[in-house]
């Protein structure tokens, strides 16, 4: 299998890159609107049939081409894989004619940019790649071409552009340190050059607005709800993720110990989780609690990166781990996503179904047992053990994590009483009911027999925790309902005087 | 005269001899005309393929004899010229296609083409020239063949711009002559030489020295487009769109340019020049202008006035290549020469279809002209990422040579200049892409025109696209053994091992 | 005011000229001149064929300027034709038919035709020669044009151009007769000098003669004139 | 084969100007342009010969110097009697085309031409003092017979100006030679050197030179001096005002030049030389701020080349006690000037008359739009432009760059200053002529087509003017050749 | 004193009216003659000035006498162009017509 790793890598960044060229001919139109969930097809079993450590050398690419995959870039490629093929299936069928060709024109560009960064290793493709998903992405945001649309397309533009200098700067600052122009070099370079900190601090702000970190965030949620609803699912669901794969590979993990910047991460995810927590319960909008849910989650995980920059020793574990949560969000957020654009069928039964099914992937989302989200909070949870971490702010985790989990409950809940007032009855299209139905089977039953490891850290058979392992997802899911069942009551009594 | 002297002169003669025959064509021998201009085009490309063939095997091309007694007359093709001819002879194939479609019912169709192809010559002149004596010579040419293109519509709004462009350009020539002519006094008639002749200056011309450098500088400066000397591009973009994107996205702005780093490296060379303490303020300069020039751009509601402010940063950043002391900062700015001019073209030729097509001139008419016309826009969109230096196109190629290169040279400042010039490019650019494409027309376009099945006549769409192409290919594949980023390798090479 | 203060300008000028003038010649008189070209002259005199030596420098030593000094002449007479128109001959006012004009005529023309003859031959050894003969003869013309005899010939046709050229024709081809030869241009071959000398002085009094008698009849009295350069014909 | 040479070259034009007189205009056509092969034939031969062995003495009439007249024939006369034939010619075969055959006085148009011809070769190879006088007189006054010939009122009024000026200078420079006479006895220059190396300096005798100096400088119309000369160019005819301010103005200050160089050293004084590089200057900077604001395209023109005359006199200053190389150096670029600057001139001024024939009138805004009728002229007119603005490659600007070298190597930057100015001050009004003939005007009112053998001419010697940029070096490895034997005393 | 040393100081002060009539006298008639004068005064200079070696110099004679026939052909050719200017315009000066563009007479 060794020899098809190149064709197939060339075929899964190629594809999505090609694809708009039938935009050209107005007659393919249709058959664009069906090749989208094919797009991602190549990338899909390059992520799951091969296994990685391969390498493709490309010389005359930009300065020296060299793509490659690990075990973490394969975990990002399948979630950025499955999930675009998913929100593929959904916007066939979601899509009106208005604009369709320039849509799926900006669809696959934005899909090849996502894909090309999960694999380049050299400086220049990668950069390359997620340059050419933050702008393509701005053809998605401003799609629908509303005025608000556009007042969002215009924040996210200016932040993305802001973000992107801030990355060239940073990257430019750590190739010259490291004088090579490939990823893997940078981490040790930065570890040891005079202007560490600069570099560190461009970085993080750089990727930063990629990945919603607090004061950096403002675009998500004014860009999610103007969005059709595919693109939203895979904006919070894969592109997020971009960013947080950008700090994976180039900051210095494994070099040294970097309390300052562990501290300074640390409070940064708390206030995202919690502050999002707290903005997104005030929102009308379904997609806006979900876009402000996404914020509080990368809150979440920006603590594990906290902790890995702060513990040099534990980063390894603690890679993989939010390796694992970040698959496990990006399939959740997306069902929630996708669910935000189904409508009631006529049936009692039906309806309670299709309402069963929208709950499921929200609970597995707070840390449901027997879902893929309690697999990833316990992991969460005893990985961040403040025992083993031997930095300051190491006791004050657990306690964030149990807020975390409230919050992310909390906003659930928010958002399945927000969908109540505007979900509307009548057929879905099959194609968009197939996609979310897709999308709810692969985070609920497929995430299982993806290629995680979880490092021993919970104890097999891992979807079954045991049983004190239970009461501690629990509590907080149930201070959580308490919390909203009194606020459902205030909200009763405020109405009727 | 061997053959090798024979390839330099016989092309630079090719678009002396085609604008002969040219002025000789009545006005309505449309077809014969095309005919010679584009053969020209072609023989003079075939002729500098040889060239950079045989100049990368190490074969010296050159010609010289004794013009005025005491001054050589000097033809010589090496590295960094072949890289300037060869940037101008391609453009120059698109360019005249492109104007043979522009200027389809225009008078003075003859004297226009015969006047382009001496341009083309004196640019060819300029970038073979082997001392500073033939550089002049044809610099000043360049002026002369220029000012007929400048005010080739008769207007009163285009001889007024003529008007500036021949105050700035002579004046800053006459200066140049000074110069050169103290220069000579000082230090006798000198060759470009690959590595300078002033490495160990006597001290006693040192003070001469730096006075001829500011001289240089100044008379070079006002084709280049330095800060205090750009006031002639914007208002020469009255010109006619081939006009404006052939001379003042590549020949002329170029030439100054190309004249500074013949001054920096080949004259002065880069140590003297850096322990003459003449680097830095030259930097500093471009820098300013690279910055000052983006801010003006802003506020511009002419397209072409906007694109002119655009070149006139842009062409600062050779200078600012070249003036950072250090091999990869100089493959930095080479580089931009070529990308730039690429880049640029692209941007004219589409402003240029956009005004022949549909009469928009202001910006804030272009709402929804992408759906009129995808293929202009979609270059015009490739060209203005280029512009931003959105990797994987050419400006990224340049951004990160010559930030690494400043880094190299340990002159952080220039990263943030870096930045800020990209954010400043993508705050002018980007306003312009979304009316391009998210907006919906205005109610009809001032004067609109149709060629039957394409968007705009065929000689009209399809060079801006093969510009965009090269643009996307010279960013993707910058690291083939002739691209543009190793050819520039080449040429900083040979400068500072000599 | 203006014109006084002008007036004083130019009076200074001539004066600071003359007295410029005035102190140099003293000084140039004060110290001789290290050459005397008049004793060399002297010496080669008697190879020029001519006695007299003004004459010889004239038409032998720097025969050159004389011809040049005759093509003058014959400019100043083109010029004053080109001016004329052919109907001035029969201009009224010129002629008088005054009787006692016409009585003195019948004396003195043979009397001065003579004079100018013997003028002429006296060139060679005493002060005399063309250019005196010429001016006689001309002055003779002038008192019978007054006297109202209609010259004919002095009307501007081929014949008064033929008389005008024929000096100036004769001098050259002489120059050039000898260069052929060999010599170098304007030497005269040997022994023939004396003769030739006279034939060209014969000739150049009557071209002399023609070109004065030509300026003072033809009076430039017509208007043709050719429209000035651009102004609307 | 020299004497050959000198002989044809004296006898032919002054044979032509009798033939000439003979026939009328028509056949004297046939005739000059026999006369016109001949003539440039001989002045070829005669700078081959030249530039193959070096220059050497004529004697006329065969005596030596003190006594007879001795043509001086070294490089630069050469170089001026080829340029003279070129140009003349030139002129000739336009003014066989140009003028109007049938008006009867213009049959003395060529005996004039051919008389002010054989004046400027005897002026280029004149070596004695007084033959110089007449050959000046010759040229002056067939001069002003050109000028004059059919004209106007006004035409008469320019060439009686223009006569007036003309004999005062003469009288002024033989005043000067009487008093050198008076001093040294001798009148061939070779002479008066060979006595001043001998002797001191005698008090007394600068007065001399700067008599014949300021006399020719009145003939060349040197700035103070130089009001006669725009109405002469201007209202003559285009091929005599081709001719005059190519050539004729070009000889007396040949003369002044000889004089200089030969006599500059000993009788000469700094003070001098800087003021006529003074006022040289002043004529560059002053005819080029008049030129601009001339409302007729020949008045343009003709203030132009008063202009460009004022570079010639930087001769004096850069020539005066320098070292040798550095003299060397502004004879070549003064000689460059002189012969661009005749072939630019006489280009433009027939440009100029095709321009004014065609468009009818000789305003410089009625050129609007001609550029689509007449491109050609047009185009010459503008070559010419080019090499008057001294901008590569022309041979105005191998000349400028050599008097800066000049300047340069001699100290005297200054005239660094006025060599600059007055490329851009003469840019100045070239452009003018410029904007007014790309200005596209709408009423395009029919234009008169002159014959097209009229628009060739200007072409070529503007295109030579351009070439000589080129070619300078071999055009002046003529001039500094060494004598064949010292001229005799 | 000697004779010849009178003759060219006449001769000088000649040159000196002469000078005076040309450029302060505005008929051309009388500026002609004043041409005339200075001429002659520049002949007598001519002649007077070698003249003191002993006896007279043939050589300025010869030079005087060309002088004089150029003079006549110049005074010749200038008659002929006033009375042309006269008929045709009925001006006898330079000055009156309209002044040159800078003004001032010559």
């Amino acid at each position: 299998m060794m020899s098809a790793e190149p064709v197939l890598v060339l075929l899964a960044v190629g594809v999505p890159l090609l694809y708009p060229a039938m935009a050209l001919r107005s007659a393919w139109q249709r058959a664009m609107r069906f090749a989208l969930p094919l797009l991602p097809v190549p990338a899909l079993m390059l992520a799951v049939a091969t296994d990685p450590g391969w390498q493709l050398e490309l010389p005359w690419l930009l300065n020296g081409g060299l793509w490659a995959m690990d075990e973490l870039r394969r975990l990002f490629l399948l979630l950025t894989a499955l999930l675009w093929t998913v929100a593929g299936i959904y916007a066939v069928g979601y899509l009106a004619a208005h604009h369709l060709r320039r849509f799926c024109v900006f669809w696959g560009l934005t899909l090849a940019g996502n894909l090309g960064l999960t694999v380049a290793v050299d400086i220049g493709s990668f950069y390359s790649f997620f340059a050419l998903m933050t702008f393509a992405g701005y053809g998605l945001v401003v799609h629908e071409g509303t005025g608000e649309a556009s007042y969002a397309g215009r924040v996210y533009l200016v932040m993305a552009v802001l973000g992107e200098m801030a990355i060239l700067a940073g990257l430019l600052l750590a190739s010259a340190a490291a004088d090579s122009q490939l990823l893997t070099d940078l981490p040790q370079a930065i570890a040891g050059s005079s202007r560490r900190d600069l570099i560190i601090g461009l970085l993080i702000a750089g990727f930063g607005v990629k990945a919603g970190l607090p004061l950096l965030h403002f675009w998500l949620p004014l860009a999610h709800p103007v969005a059709p609803t595919p693109a939203s699912a895979v904006l919070s669901g894969a592109m997020i993720k971009a960013g947080l794969l950008g700090w994976l590979v180039t900051l210095p993990f494994g070099e040294t110990a970097l309390p300052g910047w562990g501290a300074v991460m640390i409070v940064a995810g708390a206030l995202g989780s919690i502050g999002a927590a707290v903005l997104g319960v005030c929102q009308r909008r379904p997609k806006a609690v979900l876009a402000y849910s996404s914020v509080s989650q990368m809150g979440l995980i920006v603590l594990m990166v906290g902790a890995a920059l702060a513990d040099h020793g534990r980063a390894p574990v603690l890679l993989s781990i939010i390796a694992l949560y970040a698959l496990h969000h990006g399939l959740a957020k997306g069902s929630l996503f996708l669910s935000a654009g189904v409508s009631l069928p006529a049936g009692a039964a039906r309806r309670a179904a299709v309402w069963l099914l929208i709950t499921v992937p929200g609970l597995s989302l707070a840390g449901l047992p027997f879902t893929s989200g309690a697999l990833a909070k316990l992991a969460m949870k005893e990985s961040l053990l403040e025992e083993q971490l031997e930095f300051a702010l190491a006791g004050y985790l657990s306690p964030l994590m149990t807020a975390g989990a409230v919050a992310t409950l909390l906003l659930v809940l928010r958002y399945l009483w927000t969908l109540t007032g505007n979900l509307e009855s009548g057929r879905n299209p099959p194609m968009l009911a197939a996609g979310w139905l897709a999308a709810v089977v692969v985070s609920l039953v497929a995430f299982w027999w993806m290629p995680w490891n979880v490092e021993g850290l919970v104890k097999p058979p891992v979807w079954l925790p045991a049983a004190y392992q239970v009461w501690a997802l629990a509590w907080p899911m149930l201070i959580a309902v308490a919390l909203a069942l009194l606020a459902l009551v205030a909200s009763r009594l405020v109405k009727q005087r | 005269m061997t053959l090798t002297a024979w390839i330099p002169l016989f092309a630079l003669m090719t678009s002396m001899i085609a604008s002969v025959v040219i002025f000789a064509l009545p006005e309505k021998g449309y077809r014969l005309r095309t005919g010679v201009n584009l053969g020209a085009a072609l023989v003079k490309l075939a002729l500098v393929v040889v060239m950079v063939w045989g100049v990368f095997r190490g074969v010296d091309y050159g010609l010289s004899f004794t013009m005025v007694p005491g001054v050589t007359f000097v033809l010589r093709a090496d590295a960094f010229s072949l890289m300037f001819a060869g940037l101008s002879s391609v453009l120059w194939l698109l360019t005249t296609i492109y104007a043979v479609g522009y200027l389809e019912d225009s008078p003075n169709r003859s004297r226009f083409f015969g006047f382009f192809s001496l341009c083309v010559a004196s640019t060819m002149g300029i970038a073979l020239a082997g001392n500073l004596f033939t550089f002049f010579l044809f610099y000043e040419m360049l002026t002369l063949s220029t000012y007929p293109l400048v005010v080739h519509r008769g207007t009163e709004k285009a001889l007024k711009a003529g008007r500036t462009y021949v105050i700035y350009t002579l004046t800053g020539g006459a200066v140049l002559l000074l110069a050169i002519a103290w220069l000579h006094g000082v230090a006798g008639d000198l060759p470009f030489r690959e590595g300078g002749h002033f490495t160990d200056a006597d001290p006693d011309i040192q003070g001469s020295l730096i006075l001829i450098f500011i001289l240089l500088v100044a008379g070079l400066g006002v084709k280049a487009a330095i800060f205090p000397l750009h006031g002639w591009l914007p208002q020469a973009m009255v010109a006619p769109a081939p006009v404006s994107a052939l001379l003042h996205a590549v020949a002329v702005v170029k030439a100054g340019a190309f004249g500074i780093v013949r001054v920096v490296h080949d004259i002065y060379g880069v140590e003297a020049s850096a322990a003459l303490g003449l680097l830095a303020p030259l930097a500093w300069l471009a820098a300013f202008t690279i910055l000052y020039a983006s801010v003006r751009a802003l506020w511009q509601r002419d397209l072409k006035r906007r694109l002119a402010f655009s070149t006139v940063s842009q062409v600062s950043y050779i200078i600012l290549g070249i003036s950072l002391f250090g091999p990869v900062a100089a493959v930095g700015g080479l580089v931009h020469l070529l990308h730039q001019g690429i880049m640029k073209i692209t941007l004219f030729f589409c402003a240029g279809n956009y005004a022949e097509t549909l009469g928009i001139h202001r910006i804030d008419e272009m709402d929804g002209a992408g759906r009129r016309m995808p293929g202009t826009s979609l270059a015009f969109t490739i060209g203005a990422f280029g512009m931003i230096g959105a990797p994987p196109l050419a400006g990224f190629i340049t951004k990160w040579t010559m930030g690494s290169g400043a880094l190299a040279a340990n002159m952080d400042w220039v990263i943030a200049v870096l930045v800020a010039s990209s954010l400043l490019n993508a705050a002018y650019f980007l306003p312009v892409l979304h009316r391009l494409w998210f907006r919906e027309p205005a109610a009809g376009w001032p004067h609109e025109r149709r060629w039957g099945r394409l968007e705009t006549s065929a000689w009209l769409f399809w060079p801006p696209l093969l510009t965009a192409v090269m643009t996307v290919m010279v960013g993707v594949l910058a690291s083939l053994p002739f691209s543009p980023l190793s050819w520039a390798e080449l040429i900083v090479l040979r400068e500072y091992s000599s | 005011m203006i014109r006084s203060l002008r007036a004083l300008a130019i009076i200074g000028v001539c004066l600071a000229f003359t007295g410029v003038l005035a102190s140099s010649i003293w000084t140039i008189s004060g110290n001789p001149a290290p050459v005397d070209l008049a004793q060399l002259l002297s010496e080669n005199l008697d190879r020029s064929g001519v006695e007299h030596p003004v004459t010889a420098v004239l038409l032998n030593f720097r025969s050159y300027d004389t011809l040049l000094e005759i093509g003058v002449l014959v400019i100043a007479g083109i010029a004053g034709i080109s001016m004329a128109k052919t109907a001035s001959l029969e201009d009224p006012q010129l002629c008088t038919s005054d009787s006692l004009l016409y009585a003195l005529q019948r004396w003195f023309v043979p009397l001065m035709l003579v004079l100018a003859g013997y003028l002429l031959w006296a060139g060679a050894d005493r002060p005399g020669g063309a250019f005196q003969a010429g001016a006689v003869l001309a002055a003779t013309g002038v008192l019978m044009r007054l006297g109202g005899s209609p010259m004919a010939f002095l009307r501007p046709g081929l014949l008064l151009r033929l008389g005008l050229a024929l000096g100036f024709t004769v001098f050259l081809l002489v120059a050039v007769a000898s260069a052929i030869g060999g010599e170098a241009f304007l030497a005269y071959p040997p022994g023939m000098t004396k003769t030739l000398i006279v034939v060209i002085e014969s000739v150049l009094t009557l071209s002399i003669a023609m070109v004065l008698l030509a300026l003072f009849v033809s009076a430039p009295v017509n208007d043709a004139e050719d429209p000035e350069e651009g102004s609307s014909s | 084969m020299t004497l050959w040479l000198m002989a044809g070259l004296l006898f032919t034009p002054l044979a032509w100007a009798v033939l000439t007189l003979l026939m009328n205009f028509a056949w004297g056509r046939l005739v000059t342009w026999g006369g016109i092969v001949v003539q440039v034939l001989v002045s070829l031969g005669l700078w081959l010969i030249v530039s193959r062995d070096g220059g050497f003495y004529y004697g006329l009439g065969g005596w030596q110097a003190p006594l007879g007249i001795e043509l001086r024939v070294d490089g630069l006369a050469v170089t001026f009697v080829l340029l003279t034939a070129v140009v003349a010619s030139a002129c000739g075969l336009h003014a066989g085309v140009y003028i109007d055959p049938d008006k009867p006085w213009h049959r003395y148009f060529w005996p004039l031409f051919w008389f002010l011809w054989a004046g400027l070769n005897a002026v280029w190879l004149g070596g004695d003092l007084f033959n110089l006088y007449v050959g000046l007189e010759l040229i002056s006054l067939s001069a002003v017979g050109l000028v004059a010939l059919g004209g106007k009122a006004g035409a008469l009024r320019a060439s009686i100006r223009y006569l007036l000026a003309a004999l005062l200078g003469s009288l002024a420079y033989l005043l000067g030679v009487a008093l050198i006479y008076g001093q040294f006895g001798t009148l061939s220059i070779a002479g008066v050197v060979f006595r001043l190396e001998e002797h001191a300096v005698p008090a007394g005798s600068g007065l001399a030179l700067a008599l014949m100096v300021t006399g020719l400088a009145l003939k060349t119309a040197l700035f103070p001096l130089h009001r006669w000369l725009p109405p002469a160019h201007g209202i003559a005819k285009s091929p005599v005002s081709a001719l005059l301010s190519a050539l004729v103005v070009k000889a007396s200050f040949y003369i002044a030049a000889r004089l200089w160089l030969e006599l500059g050293e000993p009788l000469g004084s700094l003070a001098a030389a800087q003021l006529v590089g003074l006022l040289g200057s002043a004529a560059v900077v002053w005819g080029s701020w008049l030129a601009c604001r001339q409302l007729e395209l020949k008045q343009v023109v003709a203030y132009s080349s008063v202009a460009q005359i004022g570079y010639l006199f930087l001769l004096f200053p850069l020539t005066y006690s320098v070292s040798e190389s550095v003299s060397l150096q502004a004879q070549q670029g003064v000689t460059l000037q002189v012969i661009s600057h005749a072939l630019a001139k006489a280009a433009m001024f027939l440009a100029a008359g095709n321009l004014i024939l065609a468009t009818g009138s000789a305003r410089v805004d009625a050129l609007t739009g001609v550029s689509r009728f007449l491109p050609f002229s047009l185009f010459s007119f503008g070559l010419a432009g080019v090499s008057l603005m001294s901008l590569p490659p022309s041979g105005g600007f191998a000349a400028k760059w050599l008097l800066l070298q000049a300047s340069l190597g001699s100290g005297q930057w200054w005239w660094l200053l006025v060599l600059l100015a007055g490329g851009l001050l003469s840019a100045a009004y070239v452009f003018r002529i410029y904007r007014a003939s790309f200005l596209e005007s709408l009423e395009t009112d029919e234009f008169y087509h002159p014959p097209r053998s009229l628009e060739v001419i200007p072409m070529v010697l503007a295109l030579m003017a351009i070439g000589l940029g080129l070619v300078s070096a071999e055009v002046l490895s003529v001039m500094a050749l060494p004598f064949e034997e010292e001229g005799s005393p | 004193m000697t004779a010849s040393l009178l003759y060219s100081l006449a001769g000088a002060m000649l040159c000196g009216i002469g000078l005076f009539g040309l450029l302060w006298l505005s008929h051309l008639l009388r500026k002609l003659l004043a041409f005339n004068i200075m001429g002659s005064g520049v002949f007598l200079v001519m002649v007077g000035l070698p003249q003191h070696q002993g006896g007279p110099d043939p050589v300025p004679q010869a030079l005087v006498l060309t002088g004089i026939v150029v003079a006549i052909a110049a005074t010749a050719l200038a008659v002929v162009l006033i009375r042309r200017y006269y008929h045709l315009s009925g001006m006898t000066s330079l000055e009156g017509e309209r002044a040159s563009r800078e003004g001032g007479p010559e």
